[in-house]
């Protein structure tokens, strides 16, 4: 399942699109897909495969994540390049609509109609062969059962969230594509849809989340795509991802009892590049080898007898991955 | 801007009641809320929008009492609106105007004088970061300068306390980070006393030092958040790599790891602190395992636990499926 | 489908049927005391100086431009564009949708009013006066749908453009300048009407399809606006 | 401090700075509120669509004034439009301004969801609706009354001897003022009132403009069919906005066609009861708004 790091630049692999796994098959495929609005550029050069299972697509606000799910969706036509799903053309064949199913960004909703209605509504456009079962199993899987009576109107910010993705899911497509479903809802429902989104990932089907909250993110994808100002930054496993930020430069915040001792003994280190001591019993290391140097804190202060009291990452927030990819 | 004796408390309610229908959206609610920056949690539907609505007079209560800033919010409205700020959570900003424009008018609006609200329109928008783009139409805004236009509305006359809700919704976690920033800086540097409505445990725990929670719109918490530097609290751990071997170090000197819960990344631990020698044992356990240690602070009391405890069984229910999510 | 849903008992269609029984009300109050004029009198009047150049445009215009419009506003139109529907399909669905909800309406507006207005003095003839009637609401139906329909693809605030073009364009320059006559629906409406009227089906008929062949035009025009709409 | 060494050199504080300076009252609110409210309905400060259809109604409206004033200018016997034909003649003009303009300031500000911002702050809910009536009002004023001034004007200076002349017509600039002020403020309330209701622009336009046409029919048609009862027809005119401007310019100005026989008084505490209602539902509106 660990799919090797790979970025935009780097050789394509052997099913020739980045984000896939050798020999993967791609479920949705971008090649040198751009797109311009007037003279801005949302989106350029974007060359890469989804597959099967949970992929999660992040990026800063603005980098470009809706404009790609509405490409997906068939919903703008890119620029240029193409972009296909099942090996199919969006755009120019409105029966692919039968294997996708978007849950977009947008708050409203036909305000008249109750929830159960607007799931039914979905399944009958979408020719379902079952209509009323289909809606009434789509509104269970989102828990919504209580409140599909109710009109859409005066429903709360984290229901709308979870009907809109009834409806998309109503048809049993096999491309689900959600924009940003956490956003707004409480954490008891954030985390039921995140069980949601994992088990729709381990049927088998391509759900493609986009979020700009990385630590929910973990939760339910280990793939990613992440994009920065338009383009391709990173792609494959999370962890990976991750692993690969440890390469650089990090900054650590050390509390303990006798931080002097302590600071000048690993500044004496090769890895430790700086130590800058602030008077309240902390200081802070730069060190350009971040695993080796969070084993070395614990084993120099246990040599020296000193007392570890706190000891987290100055830049670690999960935010860090795209401060990195930005910065670049 | 903390506690002094003859200063009101910020915000008093007493058996404060709000119906809808049918629908008891406010169930008696007693509060007595410290000058702090306070945190509102709860599920949707808890109450909370509901809530800031009668405590800033846009909505009249069924029963009770509800004093803001120690004046009755009904009796006292107008006294009291002069030294309110409200950012509300809807996108509440006019589709034709530019910033300069709409936060000048909000503040002549608060009774400054024409010359003064252009001022200060500037100023603050300059303070929460935006300069150049104040004289463009909030309509091309994006989600970020949009927020950022609503807080400058609401402190730009200069208010004794702010009500913000939801103000870091639908931003990125940068956009979050100088949003949460700036607040604290409201806050700290400049004494405005906050009042900050979310879904997200983690703003609340960054900003706030009192937490009130509602569940089905009752109070179930309603205390203090952080005592800096507590050194009797639990501990939160993460190491690189396979814990296992770790954790078991861990458990043969008798301490036990649970996984953290429902907010934090997957691979984070919490310890039960039993004195100094647990510290010790955490980090002795690190070296002889040579598992890198990336994380070691403090749990202080976590704003989690509280509000998996107040808010009760769905909150339980959810930690579980969290759990479930992380294996 | 799911336009006739939407309307039906909806909003819209409300305002239609409300909108469509103003004539109606008007035949009460002539009922009351007839002022001297005959039901004919009194309906053709009706007809020609508020149906044809003020109601029956807004009837038409609220869901025409509702059934689009909306969605495009409040962003619901990708429920619609991604589902497995033809565009071609989706217009003529769209369009079948508001003429279920606008001619029923005006049908029975003018319906309502003739029957009252029939049971005033010296009532001739007004089987054939509602039919002329009837046969010419349903005609700037079909027309002022389709336009209404396009104008909504096309234009951002459909609703106050088609408001600005029946009250400005049609109803008052409509009434000064001969030159704007030859391209207002009211114009071709009541050629529909005057037509059926005096009896000469010729002249009705050639108005009936100069107005046919617009409509099937701008939702041609419609379609191919929808096969290229970009949604963001 | 740095007197030792004749020179200077200081750090200012750029930061957030506390306000002490004054804060003021309601009426200071309502104003810039109204001010505010205008100069949005007339697209200042915003993109040039939002002018253009305040523009060229102003142009529809100062065209004929100007040719007026001209054509007196070159043939002075020759009275092109007088003040009853003028304020006859812009009531269309009138009417469109204020749907254009009363949606503009109150539907958008429910549309944008701006009411919790103005309501959390020290204006009040009843100093909005007079803010907005103000500039309303106001703001149709100047359709109303500024032309007719400048059509008095004209006239007065094209006389032979014009300081006598405007003198002694000083009382039509009063029938000009009674006039102008009464149609702004009756037609700002009703359109107010109706754009109250909605957060569509569109709708509110519709329904403000189809509600002046619809009404003028309908009074008329009851008007006929109460043809043996004089006493009772003349009333109709009360239901019609269009009438009874024209009932009430009829009797300001002389012009026996337009009055229909209805006094003064009449057509003026018409008006202003139909400023009061709009005014007490409008209040009662917004009070009761959460």
């Amino acid at each position: 399942m660990t799919k090797p790091f790979t970025q935009a630049s780097s050789e394509p692999d052997s099913d020739g699109l980045p984000g896939l796994a050798p020999g993967e098959e791609a479920v949705i495929a971008l090649r040198g897909v751009a797109k311009w609005y007037g003279e801005v550029v949302a989106v350029s050069d974007l060359t890469f495969g989804i597959g099967a299972g949970v992929t999660a697509l992040l990026g800063p606000n603005g980098a470009g994540k809706s404009t790609i799910l509405n490409m997906v969706s068939g919903l703008i036509a890119p620029s240029s390049g193409t972009v296909r799903v099942l090996d199919r053309p969006v755009r120019r064949d409105t029966m692919i609509y039968r294997e996708i199913g978007l849950a977009g960004e947008q708050e409203q909703l036909y305000g008249s109609l109750t929830g159960r209605e607007f799931v039914r509504l979905n399944a009958i456009l979408q020719k379902t062969p079952d209509p009323d079962g289909a809606a009434e199993n789509a509104i269970a899987i989102v828990d919504m059962a209580s409140a599909a009576g109710r009109a859409l109107g005066g429903y709360s910010k984290g229901m709308r969230q979870r009907i809109k993705v009834a409806a998309a899911l109503v048809h049993d497509p096999r491309v689900l594509l959600l924009d940003e479903p956490l956003n707004g809802t409480d954490p008891v429902q954030r985390a039921s849809l995140i069980a949601l989104i994992r088990r729709l990932g381990n049927e088998g089907k391509s759900v493609v989340v986009s979020s700009h909250v990385l630590p929910e993110v973990e939760r339910f994808a280990r793939n990613v795509l992440v994009i920065v100002n338009g383009k391709l930054a990173a792609a494959g496993d999370f962890r990976t991802i991750r692993e690969r930020m440890d390469e650089r430069d990090h900054m650590v915040r050390v509390r303990c009892d006798d931080p002097r001792r302590l600071a000048a003994a690993l500044v004496a280190e090769p890895i430790t590049k700086s130590i800058r001591l602030s008077g309240d019993g902390r200081f802070v290391a730069e060190t350009n080898d971040v695993r080796r140097f969070s084993l070395l804190v614990p084993e120099v202060a246990k040599r020296e007898g000193i007392r570890l009291f706190e000891m987290q990452p100055v830049d670690e927030s999960l935010a860090s991955v795209f401060s990195y990819l930005v910065g670049k | 801007m903390h506690a002094e004796p003859n200063q009101p408390l910020s915000i008093e309610t007493s058996a404060l009641v709000k119906r809808y229908g049918d629908v008891l959206a406010l169930d008696h609610v007693d509060l007595a809320v410290p000058r702090a920056a306070v945190g509102l949690l709860g599920p949707n539907g808890a109450g909370k929008s509901t809530l800031l609505k009668i405590l800033l007079g846009l909505s009249r209560s069924n029963g009770g009492t509800a004093r803001v800033l120690g004046r009755d919010a009904v009796v006292h409205g107008r006294e009291l609106r002069m030294r309110v700020g409200y950012m509300p959570e809807t996108d509440a900003l006019p589709d034709n105007a530019t910033a300069a424009d709409f936060v000048s008018h909000m503040a002549e609006m608060s009774g400054l004088p024409r010359r003064a609200a252009r001022q200060r329109a500037a100023d603050v928008l300059y303070h929460v970061g935006l300069d150049e783009e104040r004289y463009r139409l909030v309509k091309g805004f994006s989600t970020g300068m949009k927020q950022r236009v609503k807080l400058a509305q609401a402190i730009v006359h200069d208010p004794e306390l702010v009500f913000l809700d939801e103000p870091t919704n639908g931003l990125d976690p940068l956009g979050r980070e100088e949003m949460l920033e700036l607040i604290d800086r409201i806050h700290r540097q400049l004494g405005i006393l906050v009042v900050l409505s979310s879904h997200i445990l983690d703003d609340v725990e960054r900003v706030c030092d009192y937490v009130v929670v509602l569940d089905g719109g009752r109070v179930v918490a309603s205390q203090p958040l952080h005592v800096p530097d507590d050194d009797s609290a639990d501990l939160h751990v993460r190491v690189d790599g396979n814990p296992d071997p770790f954790l078991d170090t861990l458990r043969e000197v008798g301490l036990e790891a649970r996984p953290a819960g429902i907010e934090y990344s997957s691979d984070e631990f919490v310890i039960a602190r039993r004195g100094d020698q647990t510290l010790d044992a955490i980090r002795d356990a690190a070296a002889a395992t040579g598992s890198p240690l990336r994380l070691l602070r403090p749990a202080t009391r976590s704003l989690e636990d509280l509000y998996v405890d107040s808010v009760g069984v769905g909150a339980n229910g959810a930690r579980g499926n969290g759990r479930g999510a992380a294996t | 489908m799911l336009t006739v849903r939407q309307f039906s008992g909806g909003r819209t269609a409300r305002l239609a049927l409300a909108l469509s029984l103003i004539p109606a009300l008007f035949a009460v109050i002539y009922l009351v005391r007839p002022w001297g004029i005959t039901p004919n009198e009194f309906l053709v009047d009706l007809f020609r100086e508020l149906v044809v150049p003020t109601l029956l445009p807004i009837v038409v215009l609220l869901p025409a431009t509702a059934a689009f419009g909306n969605e495009l506003e409040d962003g619901t139109l990708p429920y619609l564009l991604m589902k497995p529907v033809t565009r071609l399909r989706l217009a003529f669905g769209k369009y079948a949708a508001v003429l279920l909800v606008t001619v029923p309406a005006l049908l029975v507006g003018v319906a309502a009013a003739t029957l009252v207005a029939s049971r005033g003095p010296d009532a001739e003839d007004l089987r054939r006066l509602f039919l002329a009637m009837a046969g010419a609401s349903a005609a700037g139906a079909v027309l002022l749908g389709a336009v209404f329909l396009l104008v909504s693809l096309v234009v951002p605030r459909a609703l106050l453009a088609g408001m600005i073009y029946i009250f400005a364009w049609e109803s008052l320059l409509g009434r000064f300048l001969p030159g704007v006559q030859a391209v207002s629906s009211r114009e071709y409406t009541l050629r529909v009407f005057n037509g059926l009227w005096d009896g000469d089906s010729a002249a009705a008929s050639n108005a009936v399809m100069t107005m046919v062949v617009v409509a099937v035009v701008c939702l041609l025009l419609a379609v191919w606006r929808l096969r290229g709409i970009q949604i963001n | 401090m740095s007197a030792s060494t004749g020179q200077y050199g200081e750090i200012f504080d750029r930061g957030y700075l506390h306000y002490g300076g004054p804060r003021l009252g309601q009426t200071h609110a309502v104003w810039a509120l109204a001010r505010y409210s205008m100069a949005r309905a007339l697209g200042i400060r915003r993109p040039w669509t939002a002018k253009i259809i305040p523009m060229l109604l102003y142009a529809a409206v100062a065209i004929p004034v100007l040719i007026a004033v001209g054509i007196r200018a070159f043939f002075p016997a020759f009275e092109f439009l007088d003040y009853a034909a003028f304020f006859g003649a812009i009531f269309l003009l009138v009417g469109i301004f204020v749907a254009m303009i009363a949606p503009e300031m109150m539907s958008s500000d429910r549309h944008d969801r701006l009411l919790p911002l103005y309501f959390s702050r020290p204006i009040g809910r009843s100093s909005y609706v007079v803010a907005k009536l103000l500039a309303a009002g106001l703001l149709t004023l100047s359709m109303s009354v500024v032309p007719a001034v400048v059509l008095w004007f004209g006239n007065g200076l094209l006389a032979d001897e014009p300081v006598a002349a405007l003198r002694d017509s000083l009382d039509d600039l009063g029938r000009i003022a009674v006039a102008g002020t009464m149609i702004a403020f009756y037609l700002g309330a009703i359109a107010l009132m109706i754009s109250s209701f909605t957060g569509r622009k569109s709708i509110a336009v519709g329904v403000i403009i189809l509600g002046f046409v619809l009404s003028e029919s309908l009074s008329l048609a009851i008007s006929e069919a109460l043809r043996d009862q004089p006493d009772l027809a003349r009333w109709t005119f009360a239901i019609s906005p269009s009438r009874t401007i024209a009932a009430m310019v009829g009797q300001l100005f002389d012009e026996p066609d337009l009055a229909a026989d209805i006094p003064l008084n009449a057509s003026l505490g018409v008006m202003a009861v139909v400023i009061a209602i709009c005014c007490v539902v409008m209040f009662a509106w917004y009070r009761r708004r959460d």
